[in-house]
């Protein structure tokens, strides 16, 4: 495969960011939006012909005889050498998951570009103010994303990884002079930087005993022949674990090194895809404009830590413990986010908390995916999730963008009976709900029954459990539809027009997204990705018994909601005051962020930053200001001996020559 | 062996320059402590004809006897008001003065006669220089001749003359 | 003589002095201040280019352009002057803060007196670099040092008495600590029956001095360059002594002058007694260490920008001589990119602040809010300098700290396994976390000043940047990029040094 | 009876501390004047007989005590000027008053 594409997958948006940015500001709003349009839609078609080459051209570093999924090293360029091992090179890696993570990349970055056109514009056609700001940020987070999922090192992974979270930053902080946005950016940027330090630390100790950055080099095989190309090998990442445990210092603090290393890899993969107890910057990160939230903050950016821990499986197969604690912190995440999207009012916020649920689910997939039960299915269903749910959640996010556009504002509240003003975004959304809630035949069914089916593989207690959640998602998505588009009439307030469907470049990708919604699940994704590249048929492990149990749950969620929420009635508010204590924990999230707060605000800023600024200036700058007090004040005690009297001096010269020779008088007798 | 004549005349000198030395630091006139002043070197003048040393004598009259008390005497009249020229000593600062004093004295006698053998050197035969000798001594530029200080002492007493002038003057 | 390139770092200043003194009026003084520093910048690019293609045609001296000329013969003093890449990459630093300052100071009250001391402070960064005699090094230590005190008890704000008094006596302390240094490490330069030396290449070639006097003579040298890298506790001059000083000069100051005391450490303590640097390593580690995140932390709550930024330098600069001292290749290169890093963006970041304070006459954040509506061009500068800072992958900060980490652990990993203590690891590992520390402040600096809705609403009528403040802090930022986007260039420049075959000393 | 050395070296001493004497107690600065001639005048004599008695063939005692005297003459003219211009000053000469420049 030639250089050209990939270069210019990454170079394009790049440039894009960098024209848009030192330029943007002297051409026209439109102008702008459309540049940044068209090259998005140039970056997809190129990712799409990558990916269509990846998958089916057959080409034999994309596939080998035994019909096994390759790894492709398209190019390198050293970047910054530490060691002769430890290089930092800038490259292309081409495998299952960085292809099928292109085409999710582009595609909701393209559906949220030509969304923004119209989203960021009101009801009188005005554009944003920084309107191509926003479109710049928009290709800096494009290409730094393409950047971290075709990396071919873990500290190419890093260094985009830190950029994805500038990228963040910037467009949670678009409406940078509301407070609450600044805030928001602020703490999602700290918190994920608290995560990326494990993050460091992990690559840091991983690379000490590996000696390498390379994924390839740390689990995979290269492939005799044929340059670039490898195979995912667990003897390489035994290989990898041997050096671990064969060195002076195989075990620390009770654990092996090597879970270490992971455990921290993975403390980085928490914060940004905000896992328990790194979640409480995401349901913050709503405060940026919502076609980011769809782009950043529910398909691509979030899911970046699962796919690390994607990237990096092999070698979490060597070590089960490190496997286990994910998906312990997945199965808590999902519980809890799940519980909290139960009572929130605004939709974003309800949407933050289901897409946290969702990655949760993820990682557990990942958590439990072992190669010995159906040759790792989990790591499929965790991969096919994902893509489902980038797409679904997508098309939720917009949705709700739609719909906050024409309210103008998040709460529910605020809308109800929407159905018959704004259909087509009525419609769109209630697949995007059926998706998630996991109804045959949209796409989150298919994804969400193999998570379910490799749960059950690893311990029944992980199945129940997430058929629980499951069964929350369907019930705390309808009752948001349910709220959103029935409940009562609409009530448009005095002086509003009533609301209505939006300009076609928001909707479609609403339709785009729902279509692709409806049909994803019948992709045979299992012929496409699995952990060893090894195809296997799809339909081979799908548990009838499964799907069928999570249906019912589903269905009898979405049954439960509909009673409680399709018309206005008082059952909700029943509810409610049947369990206060519980209703207010959910709804404040469990008080975490307030948890957060006491820690950062009371112990260290105020235990330990004043203290210190305060030890700073009166102990360290007092010690040496006192140097200075000293020596003034011992030349004051000492100035009057140079009194000007002269026979003061006299005296003094006298005394001492007196003594003098008195002294040497003495000495000499 | 000296003459009892030059014996006579040492003790005469050397008690009036110790009665008179003493008496120009005690006396409460300030005057009369010039007039003293002026008795002591007249003293240190005959000592130094004692010692054949005529030139230098002659000097020490003119030069301080003659100049210096009475630049002194000039100075005492322009500077002192009429009742002013009392000054009380305190005995606290006159006793410790005199302490003082009195132990150097004994410091510097005790290690001059007691350590010091040359004070009792002969007093041997020389002949008076005279004033060829003194002259070509002062004039030349020759090993142990003293040129170079006589010009830095004529240099240091244009300055000595312009700088009374310049501090003198009145503004 | 003049058939030396280097020398000219020392002419050319001078020039700039003689044109600046003969200079009536602003326009010619700017005139003579920015072609001298383009001149300047001129010459060290060449010199760069000339010293790479030397070192490409396999010339491995140490040092390259080496020269000497006799000054003092009874001590053996000369006027030795040599480069490395080191040396090479702060010349070129110091030309381009030079260049930058001299637009940052366009405006200063009695410009004619303000660039004499700045152009002869730079004299004497300069004289520092090229010199590879102690004596005379430490003679330019002190050309640059003196200035300053002018500099910021003249053009000073805030208590700036204090604080210039304050500085030049803590910087002064150390030079006694350092001359005492030197003054020993050159009675025992050579081995009996050679001449005495001062010159850093024979003293290291000789590595004769003895143990017992590197552990007296190390912690000297080491402490009278380490308060001038404001190393934990002598940095509290830096704080006030930012606060005080004029833009160009804190630029000048937190840019170069700074970097004289990590480069000092490193080409004088480190290179000349490395047995001591061995053994006494682990002191100076607890204390950079230290700094690391002390100054971090205290940064966090400071209200005043200067002083911020001037604890984020103490931070930085810690890291500096913290990653000097693991004594791994790895670690130093990324010591000295750290230099030229932190170099490049905190003058950035004093630009920033200095003509922000120009418009507002204020420093506190508490007193100003919303200045990217009204500031656009300032405040996005000041969020590329805080990204820089705090270790944005594409500026220069991150591959700069990335490579002190690697080589840090690295160091620290062979320490532990080989069963030497785990100092070094566990101060890595606290190093490390400057970096979320270092992400707080930062944040709460652009989110408190430039973000929000506008404080104050007399500072709406405020205008953007002029010309020459763009050209000086697009500059920088240029440069910040250029470090950041293509680091191997710099790292290999540098790394050349600590090759075996020329950096035998610590058996590296 | 011989008169040797130290017959001219005990009144020399004798008039040095009575000029220690006065220069440490007494307040008017003529005084004080007074009493450094008599410890010049002391040093002087202390040279000459060191001269004569130890090296009489030799004349730097005697030309020491030359030139001694003509710069005792300079100062003393010197210091009289300065003490009236003191006086004009400050309308007395006692020394005590005369620390105003120190602080």
């Amino acid at each position: 495969m030639e250089m050209t594409i990939p270069v210019l997958i990454l170079a394009i948006p790049l440039f894009m960011f960098l024209f848009l940015g030192l330029l943007g500001m002297k051409m026209s709003h439109k102008l702008a939006g459309t540049l940044g349009t068209l090259g998005m839609g140039t970056i997809l078609v190129l990712s799409y012909y990558t990916a269509f080459q990846y998958f089916f051209s057959g080409a034999p570093e994309f596939i080998n005889a035994a019909g096994e999924r390759l790894q492709y090293l398209v190019f390198d360029q050293t970047w910054l050498q530490f060691t002769e091992k430890l290089v930092i090179k800038v490259g292309f890696f081409l495998d299952p998951i960085s292809a099928m993570m292109l085409v999710v990349i582009t595609t909701i970055s393209f559906m949220v570009h030509l969304y923004s056109m119209g989203y960021m514009r009101d009801h009188h056609g005005v554009y944003e103010h920084g309107f191509q700001r926003f479109y710049a940020f928009l290709s800096l987070f494009s290409f730094s994303m393409l950047g971290l999922v075709v990396a071919p090192n873990i500290f190419q992974t890093y260094i985009f990884w830190e950029l994805v979270g500038a990228s963040s930053y910037l467009l949670i902080g678009f409406y940078y002079t509301k407070p609450s946005a600044v805030s928001a950016s602020k703490k999602a940027f700290i918190v994920t930087r608290f995560a990326d330090l494990g993050f460091l630390i992990g690559i840091l100790v991983l690379s000490y005993y590996g000696g390498t950055f390379n994924f390839a080099e740390l689990t995979s095989a290269p492939v005799e022949g044929l340059a670039g190309v490898s195979q995912v090998s667990l003897g390489t990442a035994e290989g990898i674990k041997a050096m671990f445990t064969n060195s002076a210092a195989p075990v620390f603090m009770g654990a092996s090194v090597l879970t270490w290393a992971l455990v921290l890899i993975f403390m980085g993969c928490m914060g940004k895809s905000a896992m328990m107890p790194l979640h409480i910057w995401l349901p913050d990160a709503m405060e940026g404009p919502t076609p980011v939230s769809a782009l950043i903050h529910a398909a691509t950016m979030v899911v970046a830590g699962v796919y690390l821990v994607a990237r990096l499986f092999p070698l979490y197969l060597m070590e089960t413990a490190a496997l286990d604690i994910i998906t312990v912190v997945g199965a808590l995440t999902a519980f809890y986010a799940a519980m909290v999207a139960c009572v929130q009012v605004d939709i974003k916020r309800v949407l933050a908390f289901s897409t946290i649920s969702q990655i949760a689910f993820m990682m557990v997939s990942l958590g439990v995916a072992r190669p010995e039960f159906h040759e790792g299915l989990g790591y499929m269903a965790s991969m096919f999730h994902l893509f489902t749910h980038a797409m679904f959640k997508a098309l939720l996010f917009l949705g709700a963008g739609a719909l906050i556009h024409a309210i103008g504002s998040n709460d529910y509240t605020a809308m109800h009976g929407l159905r018959k003003y704004m259909p087509i975004t009525h419609w769109t959304f209630l697949i995007g709900c059926l998706a998630i809630a996991g109804i045959i035949p949209f796409s989150g069914f298919f994804s969400k029954d193999e998570i379910l089916s490799s749960c059950l593989g690893y311990s029944w207690v992980a199945y129940l459990w997430m058929s629980l959640v499951a069964g929350m998602t369907a019930f705390y998505m309808f009752r948001l539809y349910y709220l959103i588009f029935w409940w009562k009439e609409h009530e448009t307030p005095e002086g509003h027009h009533a609301p209505h469907d939006q300009p076609w470049t928001m909707s479609l990708p609403l339709i785009f997204l729902a279509a692709v919604s409806c049909v994803a699940g019948f992709i045979p994704f299992g012929e496409l990705v699995s952990w060893n590249g090894h195809p296997y048929d799809f339909m081979a492990h799908f548990d009838w018994s499964v799907a069928a149990v999570s249906l019912c749950v589903a269905v009898a969620a979405i049954v439960l909601a509909t009673v409680m929420y399709r018309k206005e009635n008082p059952l909700p508010s029943k509810m409610r005051n049947a369990l206060p204590a519980l209703w207010t924990w959910c709804y404040h999230r469990f008080y975490w962020d307030e948890l957060y707060m006491f820690i950062t605000h009371s112990i260290i800023f105020r235990s330990v930053c004043r203290p210190l600024a305060w030890f700073d200036r009166h102990i360290i700058d007092g010690t040496m200001d006192a140097f200075a007090t000293v020596t003034n004040k011992v030349s004051e005690a000492i100035k009057p001996l140079q009194s000007g009297q002269i026979q003061m001096y006299v005296w003094y010269y006298l005394i001492g020559a007196l003594a003098l020779g008195v002294v040497t008088i003495l000495c000499l007798l | 062996m000296e003459s009892v004549g030059s014996i006579i005349l040492y003790f005469i000198v050397a008690l009036s320059m110790i009665v008179f030395s003493v008496m120009a630091v005690t006396t409460r006139k300030i005057l009369r402590a010039a007039t003293y002043l002026l008795f002591t070197l007249f003293g240190t003048a005959v000592v130094y004809f004692m010692l054949d040393y005529e030139f230098l004598g002659a000097v020490q009259i003119a030069v301080y006897a003659g100049g210096i008390v009475v630049l002194f005497v000039f100075a005492i009249l322009l500077t002192s008001r009429p009742g002013d020229n009392t000054e009380r000593l305190t005995s606290k600062s006159r006793m410790l003065g005199g302490v003082a004093a009195v132990i150097t004295l004994i410091v510097a006698c005790y290690s001059l006669v007691s350590r010091c053998a040359l004070a009792f050197a002969q007093k041997p035969e020389m002949e008076t220089p005279d004033m060829q000798q003194i002259g070509a001594t002062l004039m030349g530029t020759g090993a142990g001749q003293y040129l170079l200080p006589f010009e830095a002492v004529s240099v240091l007493l244009l300055a000595c003359i312009i700088g009374g002038v310049v501090v003198a003057r009145k503004r | 003589m003049f058939s030396n390139i280097l020398i000219y770092f020392v002419i050319i200043p001078l020039l700039m002095l003689a044109g600046t003194g003969l200079c009536r009026g602003v326009r010619g003084i700017r005139a003579v201040a920015v072609t001298g520093s383009i001149a300047l910048i001129a010459l060290s690019v060449y010199l760069l280019v000339d010293y790479i293609g030397l070192r490409a045609a396999g010339d491995s001296a140490p040092m390259l352009y080496t020269d000497s000329w006799m000054w003092f013969e009874p001590l053996n003093i000369h006027l030795a002057v040599g480069v490395d890449g080191i040396s090479i990459a702060m010349l070129l630093l110091s030309s381009i803060i030079l260049f930058t300052g001299s637009f940052a100071s366009w405006n200063i009250p009695q410009p004619k007196e303000f660039f004499l001391w700045l152009i002869l402070l730079s004299t004497g960064v300069f004289g520092f670099f090229i010199s590879i005699d102690l004596f005379t090094m430490f003679m330019f230590y002190e050309v640059a040092l003196i200035p300053m005190y002018l500099l910021i008890g003249v053009w000073g704000s805030g208590r700036k008495n204090y604080s210039a008094m304050k500085l030049t006596l803590m910087l002064m302390g150390g030079s006694a600590f350092l001359m005492l240094g030197l003054i020993g490490i050159y009675y025992h330069s050579a081995p009996a029956g050679h001449e005495l030396t001062w010159n850093l290449l024979e003293i290291a070639a000789y590595d004769a001095v003895p143990h017992g006097w590197q552990s007296f003579l190390f912690p000297m040298t080491f402490v009278g360059f380490g308060v001038l890298g404001a190393m934990f506790p002598f940095h509290t001059w830096s704080p006030d002594g930012h606060a005080s000083a004029p833009t160009a000069v804190s630029m000048l100051h937190a840019g170069v002058l700074m970097k004289l005391g990590g480069y000092g450490c490193f080409r004088v303590a480190i290179y000349l007694m490395p047995w001591a640097a061995q053994e006494l390593a682990w002191i100076f580690l607890i204390l950079t260490g230290t700094s690391v995140v002390y100054g971090a932390f205290c940064a966090c709550v400071k209200t005043d920008l200067k002083y911020i930024n001037a604890y984020s330098s103490v931070s930085h600069c810690g890291l500096v001589l913290f990653a000097i001292l693991m004594l791994n290749t790895t670690a130093m290169t990324g010591a000295i990119m750290q230099m030229l890093s932190h170099g490049l963006m905190t003058a950035l970041f004093f630009a920033l602040i200095g003509m922000i304070y120009g418009r507002t006459h204020t420093r506190e954040i508490t007193q100003m809010g919303g200045m990217m509506q009204i500031l656009p061009y300032l405040s996005v500068c000041y969020v590329i300098a805080g990204f820089a800072s705090l270790g944005l992958p594409g500026l220069s900060g991150f591959v700069a700290e990335m490579t002190i980490f690697v080589g840090s652990f690295q160091a620290g990993m062979a320490d532990y396994l080989g069963g030497e203590g785990s100092l070094r690891l566990v101060f890595t590992i606290i190093a490390c976390c400057s970096i979320v520390i270092t992400a707080v402040y930062i944040l709460r600096v652009v989110g408190k000043l430039l973000l929000g809705p506008v404080y104050d609403d007399h500072h709406r009528s405020l205008t953007d940047a002029t010309w020459w403040e763009r050209l000086s802090t697009a500059t920088l930022i240029i440069a910040v990029a250029a470090i950041g986007c293509f680091p191997n260039f710099f790292s290999n420049l540098i790394k050349t040094t600590f090759t075996p075959e020329i950096f035998t000393v610590l058996g590296m | 009876m011989e008169i040797t050395a130290v017959y001219y070296l005990i009144p020399a001493l004798i008039m040095f501390c009575c000029g220690v004497y006065g220069f440490i107690t007494r307040k008017n600065m003529i005084a004080m004047l007074i009493s450094l001639e008599l410890m010049l005048n002391a040093v002087d004599i202390n040279f000459v007989v060191f001269n004569r008695f130890l090296y009489p063939e030799q004349m730097e005692g005697m030309f020491f005590t030359l030139f001694a005297i003509a710069i005792a003459a300079a100062e003393t003219a010197l210091a009289i000027a300065i003490i009236i211009n003191i006086f004009r000053a400050a309308k007395n000469i006692d020394v005590r008053s005369l620390n105003e420049m120190k602080f």
